[in-house]
């Protein structure tokens, strides 16, 4: 009965759907905004990367309310699990066998190597600040797995997040103060394809890069620590 | 020069330095959201005055709109910030005593982002921001409601989630379908290209947007959740979650209808949807013996009566929604609190554990009283005058359609009455049972404190309703001119 | 075939959001209705990206010399995915500690079972 | 080419219905996971390398990890 009902609904949606998808043909031009961003975007933000432009400079605002959104699911997380932490069972954990072990020690550090030259060089290739932070969270995940005796030191990851965090706003708060708007981008843009270009983009995505990957890492860290 | 940004970016920033302060000691973390909402306060009310002469708007990045992200704050918007700001003020001094769990640092980040995504949701002129803020507001919530982590508040907390995660993903697909075929995010962009909602290809996503922000609303038939997660929240959060969180999902939802579509033929439905929401609040409301439940019902009741009186479209009518969603937002949140702190001295919900709580805490009592009686809607409190507004716009438009339905309304505001009076006289004229707790017990000045000022507001409001009835006013009209608002922000 | 390449992309992206509805909306299990939300996640991200693309377009990265910028796709909806998948993400690690939380509670992941809450 | 995409398309909207009807949550979890390694591959088909590099570290990699721990922390099997 609920079966039949749900099949019903959907049927009705995907009606809906399939006639408003009419309006929008499979590979048309580009839309008015995506335009003047690929065409301007280089010339406006200085970064090569036309993506990384949107997120951090045209649209800056919504990935801070974004890393605001991953920062709630992280706190909340530890206020929903942290809870039963007087009774919950000390785990005996398996110890992984020596190959797997060592295999883990050994990737560990290459993993954070390319997590972080990702969001790095976020403003020159594909990768930025979420795609280099969910690889420095699964270096983590593979160390919990492989070497369950290594553990986060929760206030340093804490640290590292708070400083992602006000490293981002600072660069806004500084960009209203000179621009006039938030998030104004004061530095100069250099030579664009350089290392060292997009005035404030590389830095934004450096602070977004270390604190994506501290949530990550800890809410990784509280499901398995702590649950 | 104050900037409007700064009313979300300030809190937002002390929001990440909790831990820091956690550092140096757990006692000052009580404090931030305090500082935070104090601050939100003053720069709103002094955007007040310019704001009313003309709407300010704020590019981010200096990036002009369409192509940057660009803050509104019209009337509408500050009116809601100022709301926002000054209750969840209020909570935060109610927060002080209220709150003694173990994990505060996190209840504090939670409830600052949860205002922080409030006001974030009401200032933005871009549809995907507003997206992204209506998640920091859910996504704090569900947490919060889960926040002291027993049987009940976990099972709401994943009816909750459930819902809403549903919701936002209708509202994503939404965006999706709009940006498609206008090819811009910008709501004012968008709204000068939708020129009118009858073509399928518009329709769908104004559904979609209103199914999205409607689970957010507790619009029938979308409210399950809202009884139990109201209930179960701490009653700090249930008075913001209340008095807050469903306003401004209303506030979504009527401003992807006015301003974005201009959709005026489908307010007919939302206004019968709206009467079916208060009647059906209010009966369930009726029904309840734990007083939380009661109160939460009773919300939904009143979001009905705001979505009726909002969708009457006309500016009487808006104003008269709105004026019932400040009194509202003040009275919903101070029976909360004073319902709360009844409850953590009695040590149960049931209404009949009430009895006799006029004697042992004479000024909470008092202050629910008049909570309650502003609710229903009787002079000289700031119920009576968003009623009466209500009830003279419907009747203004002079059709058979509005009269029964006013006569629904008025049915609705008696059962309201009948239940409100019931806890009532527990309060005041019921013998308490055991005899043993009879001594007068006087509640810690955090507590009384924001109770004592929510019922200042709601007292003195009542009686000058000229008060806030121009800033209303002229919320109303930038709401209804549609065309005023896309030409401020694309000129 | 002009049918299949022109309409490939929106039925995986649909099939996805629709499979994944039925899940949620049908299915007891918290911890499959949890899949099924990461489902519609998916299939909304495609969907967006879909959107942008453009027949025979490259990537929106000026990586050599020589690129054209009128046969780049569209930038925005990528942003707005990359936006989208972390705000998923979010909300599934707070719902999966929210199943590990119920499960301890009540000892089931049976949401009809688990009904202490009424009108 | 359309027809790579084509078997992808059917091979994600399979393991899709798999997720839906597998009993057992680990097999479900894993094919959850297969419908977003695909997805990712989709993302790099229709030219937003972005995207797919953060799809496949995000939703194959972390979120499976995370279900994993929380089928392990709960029950196994669907009743």
């Amino acid at each position: 009965m609920r079966k039949l009902f749900v099949i019903l609904l959907l049927l009705i949606i995907a009606g809906g759907i399939t006639l408003s998808l009419k309006e929008i043909p499979f590979g048309i031009p580009k839309t008015k905004i995506g335009d003047h961003f690929i065409n301007k975007g280089v010339e406006e933000t200085g970064s090569v990367n036309i993506v990384t432009s949107v997120v951090v400079g045209y649209r800056g605002f919504d990935t801070l309310g974004e890393i605001t959104v991953l920062f709630a699911a992280t706190i909340g997380l530890g206020a929903v699990i942290g809870t039963f932490r007087k009774n919950s069972v000390n785990r005996e954990v398996e110890a992984a066998s020596l190959i797997v072990y060592t295999g883990c020690r050994f990737l560990f550090p290459v993993i954070l190597l390319v997590g972080t030259y990702i969001f790095i060089h976020g403003h020159l290739t594909p990768g930025g600040g979420f795609q280099g932070g969910a690889i420095i969270a699964s270096a983590f995940l593979l160390m919990y797995l492989g070497c369950s005796n290594k553990r986060i030191k929760e206030n340093l990851s804490k640290t590292v997040e708070m400083i992602g965090g006000l490293t981002f706003i600072a660069v806004g708060i500084i960009g209203l103060a000179i621009g006039q708007d938030f998030l104004f981008n004061f530095l100069p843009k250099g030579e664009p394809a350089e290392l060292l270009s997009a005035g404030i983009i590389p830095i934004v995505y450096i602070a977004i890069g270390l604190k994506v990957g501290s949530e990550l890492a800890g809410i990784i860290d509280n499901l398995i620590q702590k649950s | 020069m104050v900037n409007p940004v700064l009313l979300i970016v300030i809190p937002l920033g002390l929001a990440f330095v909790v831990p820091f302060f956690g550092f140096i000691s757990k006692k000052i973390e009580k404090f931030i959201p305090f500082v935070a909402l104090f601050f939100n306060l003053i720069v709103s009310l002094r955007l007040f005055p310019r704001v009313l002469e003309q709407p300010v708007h704020v590019s981010i990045g200096g990036f002009v709109p369409p192509f940057g992200i660009n803050l509104v704050a019209g009337p509408i918007g500050i009116l809601f910030t100022v709301l926002i700001a000054l209750v969840g003020f209020l909570v935060s001094i109610y927060a002080f005593d209220y709150i003694k769990e173990k994990d505060q640092e996190k209840y504090h980040i939670l409830y600052l982002l949860l205002l922080t995504g409030a006001t974030g949701v009401v200032l933005t002129g871009d549809i995907f921001n507003l997206f992204v803020f209506f998640e920091i507001l859910c996504i704090s919530s569900y947490s919060l409601v889960a926040y002291f982590g027993d049987k009940t508040s976990i099972e709401s907390a994943v009816k909750y989630l459930i819902q809403g995660a549903l919701g936002s993903c209708l509202i994503l697909m939404g965006i999706g379908l709009l940006y498609g075929q206008f090819g811009t995010l910008n709501m004012a962009d968008l709204a000068g290209n939708i020129k009118s909602v009858h073509s399928v290809s518009i329709f769908v996503p104004l559904v979609l947007f209103i199914t999205g922000f409607g689970v957010e609303a507790a619009i029938f038939p979308l409210n399950a959740w809202l009884p139990d997660a109201h209930s179960s929240a701490p009653s700090s959060i249930s008075a913001v979650l209340s008095g807050i969180a469903i306003e401004v999902g209303l506030y979504a939802m009527i401003r992807v209808v006015f301003t974005l579509f201009g959709a005026s033929s489908i307010l007919t439905f939302l206004m019968l949807l709206g009467v079916i929401t208060l009647l059906i609040g209010e009966l369930c409301a009726f029904c309840q013996e734990n007083i939380k439940r009661m109160l939460a019902y009773s919300s939904i009741g009143q979001i009905g009566l705001m979505l009726f009186a909002l969708s009457i479209a006309s500016s009487y009518g808006i104003t008269g929604g709105l004026f019932q969603l400040v009194s509202h937002t003040l009275g919903k949140s101070l029976l909360f609190l004073a319902a709360g702190y009844m409850i953590y001295r009695s040590g149960s919900m049931n209404i009949s554990s009430f009895e006799g709580m006029g004697k042992r805490m004479p000024y909470t009592a008092l202050a629910f009283t008049i909570g309650a009686f502003s609710i229903v809607g009787l002079p000289p409190f700031i119920g009576f005058p968003g009623k009466l507004m209500i009830v003279k716009a419907a009747l203004f438009e002079q059709e058979m359609l509005y009269t029964v339905l006013i006569f629904f309304i008025l049915l609705a505001t008696v059962i309201e009455g009948a239940y409100y009076f019931r806890v009532v006289q527990a309060l005041y004229f019921k013998e308490e049972k055991n005899t043993q707790n009879q001594k007068r017990e006087i509640a810690p000045l955090s507590i009384l404190i924001p109770i004592f000022i929510l019922t200042g507001f709601i007292v003195v409001i009542g009686i000058y309703p000229k008060l806030i009835t121009d800033v209303l006013v002229s919320s109303a009209s930038e709401l209804l001119n549609r065309a005023d608002y896309i030409k401020s922000v694309m000129p | 075939m002009t049918f299949l390449s022109e309409y490939i992309y929106y039925i995986g992206a649909f099939g996805l959001i629709f499979i994944g509805l039925y899940i949620v909306l049908v299915k007891k299990n918290l911890i499959k209705v949890i899949i099924g939300l990461s489902i519609i996640d998916t299939g909304i991200n495609l969907f967006l990206i879909t959107i942008g693309y453009i027949r025979d377009g490259t990537a929106p990265v000026f990586s050599k010399p020589g690129l054209k910028a009128n046969e780049m796709v569209d930038p925005v909806p990528q942003a707005l995915v990359l936006t989208a998948i972390v705000i998923g993400v979010a909300i599934l690690a707070l719902a999966i500690s929210l199943a590990v939380k119920l499960y301890k509670h009540h000892g089931t992941l049976n949401l009809r079972k688990i009904n202490e809450q009424k009108w | 080419m359309l027809i790579i995409v084509t078997i992808l398309v059917l091979l994600m909207i399979v393991s899709a219905i798999a997720a839906l009807i597998f009993k057992d949550l680990i097999s479900a979890v894993i094919a959850a996971c297969i419908v977003s390694l695909i997805a990712a591959v989709l993302f790099y088909f229709l030219q937003a390398p972005d995207v797919a590099m953060a799809e496949a570290a995000i939703g194959a990699a972390l979120v499976t990890g995370i279900f994993v721990i929380a089928v392990k922390r709960t029950k196994r099997f669907e009743e």
